[in-house]
């Protein structure tokens, strides 16, 4: 199963979610899914989405980050994107892509960095 | 370069969606266009094969390289026999959509290519034929 | 080779680059390429975008500086945009430009005060 | 001021932008338009000559001074034989491009100089002239 492939890992009230490179329409939405339950079940405060694996976001992967950032910020938490490739940030903005408000990392240990620092002072 | 200069891929179901991001970075890989033009005409690949699948139910996709005097290039056709597209004006407008769509798919796509042609007839279906060419230093 | 001429340097982790008077669309696409690659490399925070010796800026110059800018958001950092000069940033206004959300700052040394007072702190 | 009060630059690619841009400089600097003033000049040409460069592939700028009874100005003229502009109203709307543009480039143009006239024929080409005049202190 293509979903088995998506780590979802917690570190202490934190989750890690690793995307992999070529995900498809179906286990996107299913990982969307995972999140937003195992979020609930943990009472975990923030999600860090790394996607520095991705080679390739185009407007419905995009869609998704979005929504699940917003659903998470919904729930409580908060989002912090990581990893974006370079290539990627460029394409993405010349198709038009904003991230919406969701907070940005150069790589997880600075999006763990961000988390440990401002999520306990709650900014 | 010889080898394989041309080929295509059946969009029946959403997972063709992959086969057709893999087959044209290969393609564009192999020509040598940077990293970061080959994540654009796969980007744009992705959106007109998702479209496809989306707007028609099923397609094809064909790619093929190009050679001017000096520079090499890729083209790559989406061909549908779905609804086509009413208003061609209308579709490149960022935001306009269908769907639940972003709508960034078409202009965004014209954005990331240095052509984009489009021909529809309402009923009949879709072509968008977009083109790369490899930048020379 | 005209892009040779663009300078890209890093001040700890901060990445400084001034902007030639008069760029064009090549030279801009090799610029941006250059800045998030270095970015992802040395784990650089931020941005200055240095354009004090920028005489005209027009509607494209204008759209590669917020493009720009808003590539370096999606990868995690921020940007400063540094010493418009009054003319230009009147002719900008009159014009109709905006700089999206990017940071300014009247000169260079301010912008390193920002950053490294703010970035820091993970603003 | 007697010498060099008109001229001219071919428009045919990127970089000839770059020479209007320079040329339209000198002559505002040499009318002794203030900082601001001559920036607004040059901006609106650069707008101007990167529409004639974008939508009609080539094209010609010519500038000329302009005397009255009690100041002086300069006269900027764009012409092409593009595709011309179908709505003239619509263009002039802030943010409308049909490009991958801004569109801020005439309706900004007009909003930086005294005064701007645009003669377009579908089919025909474009003639935009744009004018400014030096406050007298
Ligand atoms: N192959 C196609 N056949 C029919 N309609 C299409 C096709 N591709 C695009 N469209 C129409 O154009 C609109 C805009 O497409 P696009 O810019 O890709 O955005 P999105 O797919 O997010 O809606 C779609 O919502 C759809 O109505
Ligand atoms: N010289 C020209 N020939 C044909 N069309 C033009 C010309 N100049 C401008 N236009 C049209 O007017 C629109 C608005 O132009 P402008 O305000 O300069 O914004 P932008 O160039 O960013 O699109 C352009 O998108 C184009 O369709």
């Amino acid at each position: 199963m293509i979903n088995e492939s998506i780590s979802v890992i917690k570190i202490r009230d934190i989750l890690l979610v690793t995307m992999p490179p070529d995900p498809d329409d179906h286990s996107i939405t299913v990982l969307q899914d995972k999140i937003l339950n195992t979020m609930q079940r943990y009472q975990v405060k923030g999600l860090i989405l790394d996607i520095s694996s991705i080679k390739t976001m185009d407007s419905f992967l995009a869609r998704v980050v979005v929504e699940t950032a917003q659903m998470v910020v919904l729930m409580g938490g908060k989002t912090v994107i990581a990893g974006m490739q370079p290539s990627v940030a460029i394409t993405a903005t010349q198709l038009g892509l904003t991230l919406g408000g969701a907070l940005t990392a150069l790589n997880v240990d600075l999006a763990l960095e961000m988390v440990s620092d401002n999520f306990k002072r709650g900014l | 370069m010889n080898e394989d200069t041309r080929g295509e891929v059946v969009i029946n179901n959403e997972s063709d969606i992959i086969v057709v991001r893999k087959k044209v970075r290969e393609a564009a890989t192999l020509l040598n266009f940077s990293l970061t033009d080959v994540t654009r005409i796969v980007t744009a690949a992705s959106e007109l094969a998702r479209n496809v699948f989306l707007y028609a139910g099923s397609g094809v996709m064909k790619w093929q390289t190009l050679k001017s005097s000096n520079t090499v290039g890729i083209m790559l056709s989406f061909k549908d026999s779905g609804p086509g597209i009413t208003d061609l004006e209308l579709v490149m407008n960022d935001g306009y959509s269908t769907s639940r769509g972003l709508g960034l798919g078409l202009p965004g796509s014209r954005r990331l290519m240095d052509d984009m042609e489009i021909t529809s007839q309402v009923g009949k279906g879709t072509t968008i034929v977009v083109k790369k060419w490899r930048r020379c230093y």
